[in-house]
């Protein structure tokens, strides 16, 4: 399209066009990425990630852009190795290049820049389902969020296999512990036993938790770890004898976990939470995320970086009709966002910023069980629903 | 009763893995008087090579020829980074392998990629029983791998010229440079058996789980190991190696019914509490020789 | 024979050593080194088997050539090989080794022999036998010293070089020393002997040098330098009458030996 | 026995007996040295005359026997203790700080006589500064009487072998010891350097008045200098006395001297 | 010789004219800056360091404040290994002291972690010091029994053992993976990190940190050249010829790891303020590597070399950022096997080892070879 006139704007667009971009006469949005892309702990998350938000916004172009700009998420993308330091840095470095961030991630991280992204009204899609991010107004996460993921988890687990003792192995910080508080929220609503186990990464670090599920028996364990950490943890607990159920929330999985020593015990025990339908579903926004990427191994990583870019699309277009495309103009029009269309990725209502945390909060997820057939090993057992203890809670201040 | 039993043998077993990462670090320092901090991206490489030839070649086949290509890589790091060192202080040398680790790390990352690689070994998780006690065939055939090489290695240093000569130069450098023996073939030498071993125990160390972007802190695990055996003894490696084995695994099963209030997962420390409490009785580990001080 | 030409060596690049030093060891000699501390002896014998690397050493000028071959650019590995053995200032036998292991280390260019040349070297000193096991750190001074050239003989050295063998030694010692150099050299090995103790090693050589500040300021044989007054006087401690002096007679303001200047 | 004061021997060594792992380095040595004396020890390596040393500065502790350094009993001092009673030292094999320069490793000499504690080091003022100031000038007249000049400045790593063992000698004397122990003073020096250090031991012993003990293998030396000499063969005393009477010792000439030396 | 050590010199602090640099005093001669050149120089360098405040951008000020701060511990890292010779790999445990000491002082009483609401910089900043140092009173004793490598994986250990803690005591830390904000730094209602008419706050931060790190590079300085600097230099040489010389071996190592630990726990403290930001996994292994590095690449034993290698070890990942832009056919497409990111880790590595294999010295060494190739010019030897 042709771009107006009135459309007023400020740091990180350009009147010139986006380095490569199809549209040679549109003026470009830059967005800056910064995750974990070498040594850290979620490299391997990171990188589907990234990867899929540029394949995101690289169709986003093709169709046109919006309002007359490109977007570009390529020339901004930064390393944090994990660390708030360099995640800060970072930042620093390119704060006055970008309108917004495609990606922040990690928790310690968001925070050491959190401060000077509000000051600035730099707006970011955070990397991760934490509770947390509901009561920060510059980020825009998307789905529900590793707590309730968790309550409905264990939900399910009392209503389809009659579960009555929980322990909830989880690292420490905002992905463990959000995942251990919503499974803790949902065992006192509904009367189970319940015990944390914290385990900190590491596969030669298990065996703590290995043992307290072994030496309890609860009939279901929680799980909010890195996908070889738990390789190593149901493995290991199946190899000496524990028979109940695992439940992992989304981050845990990994197509390669099929193929581990702790295959068989996948295939027979674990289930797998999530926030949206895997790979393979059949959506608009799933097809047009595999058309978008025909030649990569599949794995959920994809869909979180295709998922996560939608609010932004949402809010930039609402801040494009609003002719305000500057820093402030778009944390406005994100904050005013009563809807985004995910393209049946999730419903409309999944993103309502506009509303108070406890109203806005998208309390639906969904259930998938291990299946060597599946492209990314997860065929749906459940579909979107809310369990009894989720739609009981009130969202007033972040699970952990 | 049971419990202690399968408690102490799952710590051998992951105790002879610890030895022979330990082994590795060992023989470099014996003939270098270095402590190769690459050890842990020697160890990455090898598994992550295995993973890759593991499909075409089986794994056993795979192994050998990781252990190879890994004894290559070490030995080519060696010769271009290590080699123009020979003769600076010790410390410098040892910051320049946590360079080399840094860096072969990065590329090795590169190969991981997004999955959790798969080394595909025999064992699985199957385990067998004996009298009530059951035992996984991974423990088993980690430990008998880490005695055949342990034997191997204390043979060669004892008898043969080449780690005879090792262990002269170790000693003095110069003076061995005076009785013909090449100290650069020497210090080639370590590095290549080290970097095998790292491979040897890469395998081991991802045949539970995986290959992810951070199995190469356990070869850290080796470090409170050999200072609890004692820096330059070969044999020292072995039960410092299942020392933090067995400790780790004790204190996972009980610490929590004992001594709740050491905090969760205090196992993951304990080896290096057990290294301080060795090193007060011991200030030279369990079986390093002391260094006498003369004027 | 093993020959040094204009050699020049310099340390780190800046320190120069030897000035342009020239050298000859013909076959089947002793020859005596003698010079004061710091003179470059060591860094001769450094040169000449190729172990300057390690101190940051590098020759400059000049040549070390054995039968007309240069040699100077091999490593010590190969000097070995050729047949140039050295034995280090201070002994520095293995002291974590035992004696057997220390010998057979001396072995490592020639392992073949090993078995009948540590025999060999057992029946040159007799003091070792019956101590193959023991560890080498805890022998005497001087037993120590007979390990370090029983080491170097392992090798079946053409040329042995031996830098102050008699440091340290009690004087006892110093003979027995003195006579296995000579028995040593008896059974075909070529001696080049650096001595700070110049009566022990100009009694058993047959050529001496003088090496001052890096120059050789005297070459001449064994007799001749014997017979020298300033060697009498500086090297050899003897008065005008041939007489030992006192050093309590020592002078506040000595006359100094200047050759140079 | 109730000598006291001046007339009592500055070391008083006992019946000391010390032992390694099985190897006797020192069975049953006693002697006195006088305040005045200038003291030898002789005997074969390996013999114990270092350990002796090591026992009279604190490195090793005899499993038995006494000694007394001016009247105080020092078995169980610790070697900083014995250096801060008097007692100095240089080594058979040099022990110098070899990054420090020869100013340095005198200033280092003067350490039991410097007092202020670490925030005077850190500000420099006042009482530290004096102290350094007043070091450095003490440290200057013993390379004014060592004749270091020329090196002062210098690490003394890099220095010929012959100036390090002078610059030993030099901190042993910064310390202003009431005994100094020379190991092996002139071993691997020539002539000219031996005259040297003779030079300075006699100017050490006569001028500054301090009491010395040498272990020295150097006969010619030994014989010149000292007042009295022990010979010891494995770890005893074969015999004690004036030079010329150790020197014709029978048992001194089979274990140490050989026949040659009557010649 | 006869009057050593009564004679205090009394000849006069007099310059011969013609004759700049000739000392006439010993005291003159043992000034800090004893030549010319160096007061110059060391005057330019302040000039240069204050006028940089208004030179560069802010986020480059955050990172020069970074590596100022990181300075102070590295210079306290060389104090006990490279003056004393105690390789000490635990300097990430004895920052996290300094950096939580600080941060629960001045934190907010009523936040999410420990606070007391006491801002003021010159009472958590000493305050951090003396708590860190206190803990390397402690480990002294360790060091009085083990030498080396051993020190030095013990050390290690005390790393991984500050971890568990640090991680476990989420009262304090905040938890890992969650953080806690760090100290405030305000003198008397004067607030360094919030920008004022004159200055920002980066600027402010940078300043603070300037003044902070001249004055404890001179107090190092002093202790270097003095008694207890001589004794550092013995122990490290050779210990027992030290202990022969009337060096009380434990209490000087003990000074050794209290100052070297005071100096980490004031650098902590100071660290985070910039960022304002941290979390419990910071204080790990690579931390304590990064210091040592810092001081081997700066050069051992000297306090420009601590600085110029902290300022080093800190602009390098910016600095492989921006090399790692200008290598060619690099894709910042996190898929590929050797991406942008990659090649910066591999950069960050072969950095610090080509440094070290040009200079074992370290860039003071690198600084020594030029200032003699000119002395010495044009002759070569
Ligand atoms: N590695 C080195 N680096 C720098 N200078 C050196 C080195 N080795 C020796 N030198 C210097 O070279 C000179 C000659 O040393 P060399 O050891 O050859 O003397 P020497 O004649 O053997 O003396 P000595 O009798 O003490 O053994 C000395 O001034 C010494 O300081
Ligand atoms: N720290 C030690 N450990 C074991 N044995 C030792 C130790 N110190 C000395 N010895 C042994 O004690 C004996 C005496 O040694 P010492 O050094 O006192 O001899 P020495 O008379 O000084 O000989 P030299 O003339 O060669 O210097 C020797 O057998 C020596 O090996
Ligand atoms: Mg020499
Ligand atoms: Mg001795």
């Amino acid at each position: 399209g042709i771009r107006g006139g009135d459309v007023e704007t400020d740091v990180g667009v350009t009147e010139e066009a986006c380095p490569d971009t199809p549209n040679e006469d549109n003026g470009c949005i830059y967005l800056g990425t910064i995750s974990d892309l070498s040594e850290g702990p979620f490299a391997a998350l990171a990188q589907p990630i990234t990867q899929a938000q540029e394949a995101f916004w690289a169709r986003v172009n093709e169709e046109g852009g919006i309002g007359g700009y490109d977007i570009d998420v390529t020339s901004f993308v930064r390393d944090n190795k994990y660390n708030p330091e360099i995640h800060n840095q970072v930042y620093q470095e390119i704060r006055d290049e970008v309108l917004a961030l495609a990606q922040t991630l990690g928790s310690p991280q968001t925070a050491a820049i959190l401060p000077d992204m509000e000051s600035n009204d730099v707006i970011g899609a955070p990397a991760s389902w934490s509770s947390e991010w509901l009561f920060e107004d510059v980020i825009l996460q998307s789905g529900t969020n590793y707590c309730i993921e968790m309550m409905n988890a264990v939900d399910y687990a009392v209503d389809e296999r009659g579960v009555e003792s929980v322990v909830s192995v989880h690292y420490a910080g905002d992905y463990g512990e959000d995942g251990a508080g919503g499974a803790e929220i949902a065992a006192e609503e509904r009367g189970l036993d319940f015990q944390a186990v914290e385990t900190p990464p590491g596969t030669d670090n298990q065996s703590d938790a290995v043992n307290a599920i072994v030496s309890e028996e609860p009939d279901l364990v929680t799980l909010t770890a890195g996908p070889s950490d738990v390789a190593t943890i149901v493995g290991q607990a199946a190899a000496r004898g524990y028979e109940g159920t695992f439940v992992g929330s989304g981050p845990t999985w990994n197509p390669e976990l099929l193929n581990s020593p702790a295959g068989d015990a996948f295939k027979n025990m674990f289930l797998h939470a999530g926030p949206w339908q895997p790979w393979d579903a059949d959506t608009d926004a799933h097809q047009a995320m595999r058309d978008a990427l025909p030649d990569v191994e599949p794995n959920e990583g994809f869909l979180a970086g295709w998922a996560w870019s939608y609010p932004m699309k949402a809010a930039i277009e609402r801040a494009v009709d609003e002719g305000e495309l500057t820093r402030e103009g778009l944390r406005e029009a994100a904050g005013s966002l009563e809807s985004v269309d995910y393209e049946g990725l999730l419903p409309e209502e999944a993103g309502n910023y506009a509303a108070e945390p406890d109203e806005g909060v998208f309390r639906q997820s969904l259930i998938s069980r291990v299946d060597e057939d599946a492209p990314t090993g997860l065929t749906v057992e459940q579909e979107f629903f809310t369990g009894p203890s989720a739609e009981g809670h009130t969202m007033d201040e972040p699970c952990f | 009763m049971t419990e202690l039993i399968s408690s102490l043998l799952r710590g051998v077993g992951t105790g002879s893995v610890y030895a022979l990462l330990a082994l590795g670090f060992v023989i470099i320092y014996k003939s270098t008087r270095v402590i190769n901090f690459a050890q842990p991206a020697l160890m990455l490489a090898g598994a992550v090579l295995v993973s890759y030839l593991v499909g075409p070649l089986g794994f056993f086949v795979a192994v050998a020829v990781a252990v190879a290509a890994t004894a290559m890589l070490a030995l080519g790091l060696e010769r271009s980074v290590v080699r123009p060192m020979i003769g600076k202080p010790v410390f410098i040398i040892a910051i320049i392998t946590i360079g080399i680790d840094i860096a072969l790390r990065n590329v090795v990352n590169g190969f991981i990629g997004t999955d959790v690689r798969q080394v595909g070994s025999p064992w699985g998780l199957q385990s067998v029983r004996f009298a009530g006690v059951s035992v996984q065939e991974r423990h088993i055939a980690m430990l008998l791998t880490a005695l055949v090489i342990i034997t191997v290695l204390f043979l060669f240093f004892k008898y043969s010229r080449l780690g005879l000569a090792m262990r002269a130069t170790a000693f003095d450098q110069e003076t061995a440079l005076s009785q013909g023996v090449s100290v650069s073939t020497v210090f080639a030498l370590s590095w290549a058996i080290a970097g095998g071993m790292a491979a040897v125990a890469g395998v081991f160390v991802a045949s539970n789980a995986g290959i992810d972007q951070q199995i190469w802190i356990v070869a850290l695990k080796a470090l409170p190991a050999i200072i609890i055996g004692g820096l330059e003894s070969l044999e020292g490696a072995i039960i410092g190696g299942i020392t933090v084995g067995v400790v780790e695994s004790l204190v996972a099963t009980y610490q929590s019914d004992f001594a709740p209030w050491l905090g969760s997962n205090f196992s993951v420390v304990s080896p290096y509490v057990v290294m301080l409490i060795v090193l007060m009785v011991r200030p030279y580990g369990l079986f390093g020789t002391k260094e006498v001080q003369r004027v | 024979m093993l020959a040094v030409r204009n050699l020049e060596v310099v340390y780190n690049d800046v320190i120069l050593v030897l000035r342009g030093v020239s050298l000859d060891v013909a076959d089947g000699q002793i020859v005596a080194l003698l010079g004061a501390n710091g003179a470059g002896k060591t860094t001769l014998l450094r040169a000449i088997t190729g172990l300057l690397d390690i101190h940051d050493g590098e020759i400059t000028k000049g040549s070390v050539t054995l039968d007309g071959e240069p040699i100077h650019q091999h490593g010590p590995t190969k000097i070995v090989n050729l047949g140039i053995k050295q034995v280090l200032e201070g002994r520095r036998i293995f002291s974590e080794l035992t004696v057997d292991e220390n010998l057979r280390v001396g072995a490592h260019t020639n392992p073949r022999n090993a078995r009948q040349n540590i025999d060999r070297i057992y029946d040159l000193f007799p003091s070792l036998r019956g101590r193959e096991r023991a560890t080498a750190g805890y022998l005497s001074g001087g037993e120590q010293q007979m390990l370090a050239m029983g080491r170097a003989m392992m090798s079946e050295p053409r040329y042995l070089l031996l830098d102050e063998p008699s440091l340290g030694l009690a004087p006892l010692l110093v003979q027995q020393i003195r006579d296995l150099i000579v028995e040593i050299n008896k059974q075909g090995t070529t001696v080049l002997l650096v001595e700070q103790n110049a009566t022990m090693a100009l009694s058993i050589a047959e050529h001496g040098y003088v090496l001052e500040t890096g120059k050789v300021v005297m070459d001449s044989p064994a007799e001749e330098l014997l017979a020298d007054s300033d060697i009498r006087e500086f090297y050899l401690g003897l008065g005008a009458e041939g007489t030992t002096k006192s050093f309590r007679d020592v002078k506040h303001y000595k006359r100094r030996k200047r050759w140079l200047s | 026995m109730t000598v006291t004061g001046q007339d009592r021997p500055i070391v008083e060594l006992d019946d000391v007996h010390l032992a390694f792992a099985g190897v006797k380095a020192i069975s049953g040595i006693s002697f006195h040295v006088g305040r005045r004396e200038l003291f030898a020890i002789i005997g074969p390596n390996g013999a114990g005359k270092t350990s002796i040393f090591n026992v009279l500065s604190g490195v090793y502790r005899p499993n038995q026997g006494t000694v007394r350094f001016d009247g105080t009993d020092v078995l169980r001092r610790r070697p900083h203790a014995i250096a801060e009673l008097g007692v100095a030292r240089t080594f058979q094999n040099i022990e110098l700080f070899a990054n420090l320069t020869v100013i340095d490793n005198l200033m280092l000499g003067r350490h039991t006589h410097i007092s202020y504690g670490v925030p005077a080091a850190l500000a420099w003022f006042g009482r530290a500064r004096r102290a350094e100031l007043a070091a450095r000038a003490a440290a200057e007249d013993i390379v004014d009487f060592l004749e270091l000049e020329a090196w002062r400045t210098y690490p003394v790593g890099l220095l010929p072998y012959g100036v390090q063992k002078r610059v030993e000698l030099g901190r042993a004397l910064a310390m202003q010891p009431k005994l100094l122990l020379l190991d092996e003073p002139v071993a691997g020096m020539n002539l000219e350097e031996t005259e040297d250090m003779a030079r300075f031991v006699l100017d050490i012993r006569d001028e500054l008045d301090i009491p010395i003990i040498m272990v020295e293998h150097d006969m010619g030396l030994v014989m010149d200098l000292a007042d009295r000499v022990m010979a010891v063969d494995f770890g005893e005393a074969i015999a004690t006395g004036t030079p010329s009477e150790v020197q014709s010792h029978p048992d001194v000439i089979s274990a140490y001297l050989g026949q040659e030396s009557m010649s | 010789m006869s009057t050593a050590g009564s004679t205090t010199p009394r000849r006069r602090t007099q310059r011969l004219p013609g004759r700049p640099d000739m000392f006439t005093s010993y005291a003159e001669n043992m000034r800090m800056l004893n030549t010319t050149p160096k007061r110059r120089s060391i005057a330019a360098l302040v000039v240069v360091a204050v006028a940089v405040t208004f030179v560069l951008d802010d986020p480059t000020l955050q990172i020069f404040a970074l590596g100022l701060a990181a300075s102070i511990g590295a210079i306290g890292l060389n104090l006990v290994t490279g003056y004393c010779g105690q390789v000490s790999l635990g300097h990430a445990f004895f920052l996290a002291i300094g950096a939580y000491t600080a941060a629960a002082l001045s934190g907010d009483p009523d936040g999410r972690t420990i606070g007391f609401g006491i801002t003021n910089i010159l009472i958590w900043l000493p305050a951090a010091g003396i708590v860190a140092g206190l803990a390397g009173i402690l480990v002294a004793p360790l060091a009085a029994r083990l030498r080396g490598l051993y020190l030095a994986i013990v050390t290690l250990g005390l790393v991984f053992l500050g971890e568990h803690i640090f991680k476990e005591w989420d009262e304090l830390t905040g938890g890992p993976q969650v953080g806690r904000e760090a100290a405030v730094p305000e003198l008397f209602g004067f607030a360094f990190d919030e920008s004022g008419d004159i200055l920002t706050g980066d600027q402010k931060i940078y300043l603070l940190m300037l003044v902070l790190l001249i004055i404890f590079a001179v107090a190092a300085r002093n202790l270097t050249r003095s008694k207890v600097g001589r004794a550092f230099h013995a122990i490290r040489d050779r210990d027992l010829a030290a202990s022969i010389m009337g060096v009380q071996l434990a209490k000087y190592k003990t000074i050794a790891f209290a100052v070297s630990s005071f100096y980490a726990g004031c650098a902590g403290a100071l660290l985070y303020i910039v960022t304002g930001f941290f979390d419990p996994t910071a204080f790990n292994l690579l931390l304590s590597v990064q210091y040592i590095a810092m001081i081997l690449i700066g050069g051992v034993a000297t306090i420009s070399g601590s600085i110029l290698g902290a300022m080093f070890i800190t602009l390098l990942p910016p600095i492989t950022r921006e090399l790692a832009q200008f290598l060619p056919l690099l894709t910042t497409d996190p898929s590929a096997s050797i991406n942008i990111f990659i090649v910066e880790g591999v950069l960050y590595g072969a950095l610090i080892i080509g440094f070290l294999l040009f200079e074992p010295r370290g860039l003071f060494g690198i600084w020594l070879r030029i200032r003699n190739y000119w002395k010495a010019w044009p002759f070569t030897y």
